[in-house]
């Protein structure tokens, strides 16, 4: 099967699901952004991996607007034949962010929802181990990655 | 009678033993002298003789002196011929340009350095194990012959099977040091050790009967004389082969230093000695490598016979075992250059799939050969 | 990191941070006897918050800290950042400077994999030969980076519209003599290494990794690769001279240690073969376009720029605010991400201690690109 | 009169043992950063610390010096303290690059750590990463450091 190109797969996921996605954009080529409706997500990440065979996972990681009051999530995913980055996004409310997490579709998700879990406060539901993965074990300082961080790292 | 009469009276008798009795004695004892200094002097050389050449033995070969010297070059040399093989220089600076000082100067370290007894650890046994360690090997390289008339320890015609005996009590100490130690990466390097000792020693052992059988005698003296004709290397090569390969198993050098492997578990039942008691650990096992070396040398190089040139020796002496020791250091720290470290399940599948049935069909054509021969 | 609970019937064990081979990591490993059922890695040793000394940087001044990430192969990560950089505030590079950027880059290729196969045969034992000479070999390309930017592991010499000085007077020339040494010299470790029977023992289907696993796991770089998928970013998607170079991706079948040396072995000879092409082919011109020292960035904007690195794929995703320094910059590391495959090989295939150390630095592992 | 017969003495065995502690220096297989390439460069062979007697080691019940390469971190920070009180007497540190000795470029990050406020430091040696020429030179001093202050008589006077 002839792997799908970047607007090729946007084309088809707004004509086919529009009902799982906020947006989809070819940022540039090779780059592909899709924000999902939250209480959506499981199933759009299950359909991204079933049926477009996005079987690698890259990595993950957050952003925190803080200025529009919400977090980003983003999941960089591949296609082992297509090879362009799909940046999957998933936006958060920034006083509760909560989220399914992915390693039940992606499991080498873990690391980097663990990182998110402690720099961000992210809380991911269904994550089987939740712990300090960068940090020390008894950190106490907040999270360093949030906008409002007032812990040491900010310039003098 | 008062006391100044007896006083007299004694003064006298003396005076008169002195002019009548006095010079026989000493024309008869001025008589006696040219044959009593020879005696003497060979009573003395005698007296000196018989102490002092288990002294000698005690002290210098096979005793202290040469097994502390042995581990000192040893260690030296391996530490300046492995810089060379990875292209540098090696302990230099210590010494005159040539750091032959370094082990000293790491002994005297060692030696000043604070002992940290750990609290969990059994503390007598934990002493005395790195004390026992080189203590072993050391008591078996009394029974090797290092001439026809130097064995320290005379073990009535028995002395090969009192080698294996004492040696094989040697593996027994690291575990129970592991154990001692109470820590994590020491027992590991302690089962290790034992799991190794037992494929290893086995057909060490089948090796060194087959030597005994060919020559007819369990004494080491009387193997290394069997050998005059020829060194037993050449008609028993498997089992050369085999005895080799266990040789540097039991040692513990490289190829199969599983126990004491850097990078899997520090450095094995070693981790937790500090100061002398790690010096003591280190020198055991250049002890163990000298006694099975040496073992090697005598049942199958023929020990301190010179080579023979068409049936005619040439002069035996130490110097031979000596340069035929100085040989094999060099073959086995070469070795260590070469090779990486084989995997436990690999050592223990070398030594009971290839060195076991080896061992055991080299006893077979010894028999053969024994049997032909008497025939 | 809280650690999780033991099964009886095994010994947890802790590797590190203080262990010969464990490097900066400390990783928990459960032993049955000498088989190891479950390996936890446990991360973050040497975390310093790249990504937020980043945010209070300018644009140019993130250069520095980013380089610390892998002090081996820093060209390959400082060219991430500042292509992102590049990307977000639109700024062209000459060719000239794309070219020079490849040279680097293959040249911090190679010091790394030298630095990765030294480290994986000293965990076989192997230490006194093979590793001691990377080093020796190492100190050819770092006589090269110093001749050409004054410093021998973090030069920063990338900057945003190119590089900060052009080539020296008969670089090319040293760049085609270093290229002769390092071939004959690659001769003699694969003699050394592939070829001594017992390395092959202790390699040879060792921690294997299969294909399905390998794109499951999300795993990258050399790994990936031997495991026998087809993935490099500088084919697929070719940055800085990439395009015009003539190079072969390397992939092996067989997933265990032995192939990833291997891909690493092919992958420098590959190197050679660019750094050849680039002394010869190299063209004219300016090595950089004029930039400004604070350069101010476009609100909004977001660029994700992709290198292979020497360890895999490293993605550097940057978002802008309109300010001097970046909103937001978060790392792909790809050690991370062969920190997970590792951390799953003990349920993958039979793991021993004795394969432990081989397997870890078979990924190799650079643990401040890991913590970031 | 004590005293000054058993001068001599203590002078001898003074002379031996800092010659030995000098030339015997065992650094444990340790790093914290990212200086540990040049380190291993300074070990091999073009600069071959082992000149100086100074071996790596693998476990801390046997060394002596406890080289920082590079950056600490907090959770780092913990087990270079750990580490330290694991040592024996006499035990030596040596802080290498410009991040345990003041943080480096990381010197506003909420996750590193000075090696000043954890354990004492012997010699420093600044860069980033220090060239190995420097790392020598800091062997060297702390060598000179050994002859002068670690005798037996050493502080007494």
């Amino acid at each position: 099967m002839q792997a799908r190109s970047e607007e090729e797969l946007v084309e088809e996921l707004k004509r086919e699901h529009s009902d799982l996605l906020v947006e989809a954009v070819v940022h540039r080529s090779k780059r592909v952004s899709i924000v999902a409706k939250r209480e959506k997500l499981l199933e759009l990440a299950r359909l991204l991996r079933d049926k477009y065979s996005f079987t690698h996972p890259v990595s993950a990681g957050a952003i925190d607007y803080i200025k529009e009051g919400k977090m980003q999530m983003i999941y960089y995913l591949m296609n082992p034949e297509s090879r362009f980055m799909l940046m999957l996004r998933v936006d958060l409310p920034r006083d509760n962010p909560k989220m399914p997490s992915m390693t039940q579709i992606w499991e080498a998700m873990s690391f980097h929802e663990r990182e998110a879990w402690e720099m961000f406060g992210i809380d991911f539901e269904g994550h089987p181990n939740l712990t300090h993965l960068l940090l020390p074990p008894d950190w106490r300082g907040g999270y360093p990655l949030r906008k409002d961080f007032k812990g040491e790292g900010i310039a003098p | 009678m008062d006391v100044v009469t007896l006083i007299w009276l004694y003064i006298l008798g003396l005076v008169r033993w002195l002019l009548k009795e006095a010079p026989l004695q000493v024309i008869n004892f001025v008589r006696s002298l040219p044959t009593l200094i020879p005696e003497l002097i060979r009573w003395l050389w005698d007296f000196i003789w018989f102490n002092f050449k288990p002294l000698a033995q005690i002290i210098v070969i096979p005793g202290l002196a040469f097994i502390l010297l042995f581990a000192m070059i040893v260690v030296w040399f391996e530490r300046k011929f492995l810089a060379r093989a990875m292209l540098r220089i090696g302990p230099y600076y210590c010494g005159k340009r040539s750091g032959w000082l370094q082990v000293i100067a790491d002994f005297l370290k060692l030696f000043f350095k604070e002992l940290v007894i750990p609290d969990d650890v059994e503390k007598a046994l934990f002493l005395a194990s790195p004390i026992l360690l080189p203590t072993i090997p050391a008591l078996a390289i009394t029974l090797i012959p290092f001439d026809s008339n130097w064995v320290l320890f005379d073990a009535g015609g028995l002395s090969l099977p009192i080698f294996l005996a004492i040696a094989g009590l040697a593996p027994v100490v690291p575990i129970f040091a592991g154990w001692a130690a109470n820590n994590k990466y020491t027992i590991i390097g302690s089962f290790r050790t034992a799991y190794l000792y037992v494929s290893g020693e086995i057909p060490l052992v089948i090796c060194a009967a087959a030597t005994a059988l060919l020559a007819g005698s369990l004494d080491l003296v009387d193997i290394v004389e069997a050998q005059r004709p020829l060194w037993f290397a050449v008609p028993q090569f498997i089992g050369f082969l085999v005895f080799f390969v266990g040789l540097i198993l039991e040692a513990e050098r490289t190829p199969f230093d599983v126990p004491t492997a850097e990078t899997e578990l520090v450095i094995g039942w070693r981790t937790e000695f500090s100061g002398i008691l790690f010096g003591f650990t280190m020198m055991a096992e250049y002890v163990v490598f000298l006694g099975w070396t040496l073992l090697f040398i005598t049942l199958y190089l023929g020990g301190y016979l010179g080579p023979s040139l068409f049936g005619v020796p040439l002069y035996d002496h130490i110097f031979w075992m000596l340069l035929k020791l100085a040989v094999i250091v060099v073959i086995v720290v070469l070795i260590r250059t070469v090779y990486p470290r084989l995997r436990l399940d690999q050592t223990l599948r070398l030594g009971w799939n290839y060195l076991m049935p080896l061992a055991l069909l080299n006893l077979f054509i010894t028999i053969i050969l024994k049997w032909g021969l008497m025939i | 990191m809280t650690e999780p609970e033991i099964k009886p019937e095994v010994m947890r064990i802790s590797w590190g941070p203080q262990h010969p081979m464990s490097g900066q990591t400390r990783i928990l490993i459960d032993v049955d006897g000498e088989i190891v059922r479950r390996i936890i890695a446990d991360i973050g040793f040497t975390h310093r918050g790249i990504e937020k000394i980043l945010e209070n940087r300018t644009f140019i001044q993130g250069i520095v800290p980013i380089e610390r990430m892998v002090m081996a192969d820093t060209a390959n990560i400082a060219l991430g950042y500042v292509q992102a950089v590049e990307e977000a505030l639109g700024i062209e590079v000459p060719e000239r400077a794309k070219w020079i950027r490849s040279l680097i880059c293959e040249m911090g290729r190679i010091n790394s994999h030298l630095y990765a196969f030294g480290l994986q045969v000293e965990c076989t034992g192997y230490f006194p030969a093979v590793f001691l000479w990377t080093t020796v070999d190492r100190e050819v390309l770092l006589d090269l980076f110093e001749k050409l930017t004054g410093a021998r592991w973090s030069y920063s010499f990338f900057i945003p519209g190119g590089v900060r000085a052009d080539l020296p007077e008969g670089f090319r020339d040293e760049v085609k003599r270093a290229v002769k040494y390092l071939r004959r010299r690659f001769q003699d470790y694969w003699d050394a290494m592939v070829e001594n029977p017992l390395f092959e023992m202790r390699n040879r289907g060792v921690g294997v990794l299969s294909r399905e696993d390998a794109i499951r796991l999300g795993a990258t770089g050399p790994v990936l690769r031997g495991s026998g998928v087809d993935m490099d970013v500088r084919r697929d998607e070719p940055y800085a001279a990439y395009g015009d170079l003539d190079f072969k991706v390397i992939t092996e079948r067989e997933g265990d240690c032995l192939a990833r040396l291997k891909v690493r072995f092919h992958e420098i000879e590959q190197s050679l073969n660019i750094m050849e092409q680039i002394a010869d082919e190299i063209p004219g011109g300016p090595v950089r376009t004029k930039v400004s020292l604070f350069p101010r960035s476009k609100p909004g904007v977001e660029a994700l720029s992709r290198v292979e690195t020497a360890r895999g794929e490293l993605g550097v995703h940057i978002f802008t605010d309109g300010g001097m320094k970046p909103y937001r910059v978060k790392i792909n590391s790809p050690t991370l991400r062969n920190m997970y495959v590792f951390e799953r090989l003990a349920e993958l295939d039979r793991v021993l201690v004795a394969d432990l150390p081989v397997i870890l630095y078979s990924i190799d592992p650079w643990y401040l690109d890991c913590d970031r | 009169m004590a005293e000054r017969f058993a001068a001599p003495i203590y002078g001898v065995i003074d002379y031996l043992l800092t010659w030995a502690r000098k030339f015997s220096i065992w650094p444990i297989h340790f790093v914290t950063g990212c200086c540990s390439p040049e380190f291993m460069q300074v070990s091999g062979s073009r600069f071959d610390m082992e000149r100086l007697g100074v071996l790596p080691f693998a476990s801390v019940r046997q060394c002596d010096c406890l080289m920082v390469v590079g950056v600490i971190s907090r959770k780092m920070g913990e087990r270079v303290k750990y580490l330290y009180e694991q040592m024996g007497e006499p035990k030596f540190v040596v802080s290498v690059g410009a991040c345990p000795t003041g943080r480096g470029p990381f010197y506003d990050s909420y996750a590193t750590v000075a090696i000043d406020d954890l354990v004492p430091v012997d010699v420093y040696i600044p860069g980033c990463p220090p060239r190995p020429e420097a790392i020598i030179q800091g062997l060297m001093l702390l060598q000179e450091k050994i002859r002068k202050e670690c005798g037996l008589r050493a502080g007494k006077e």
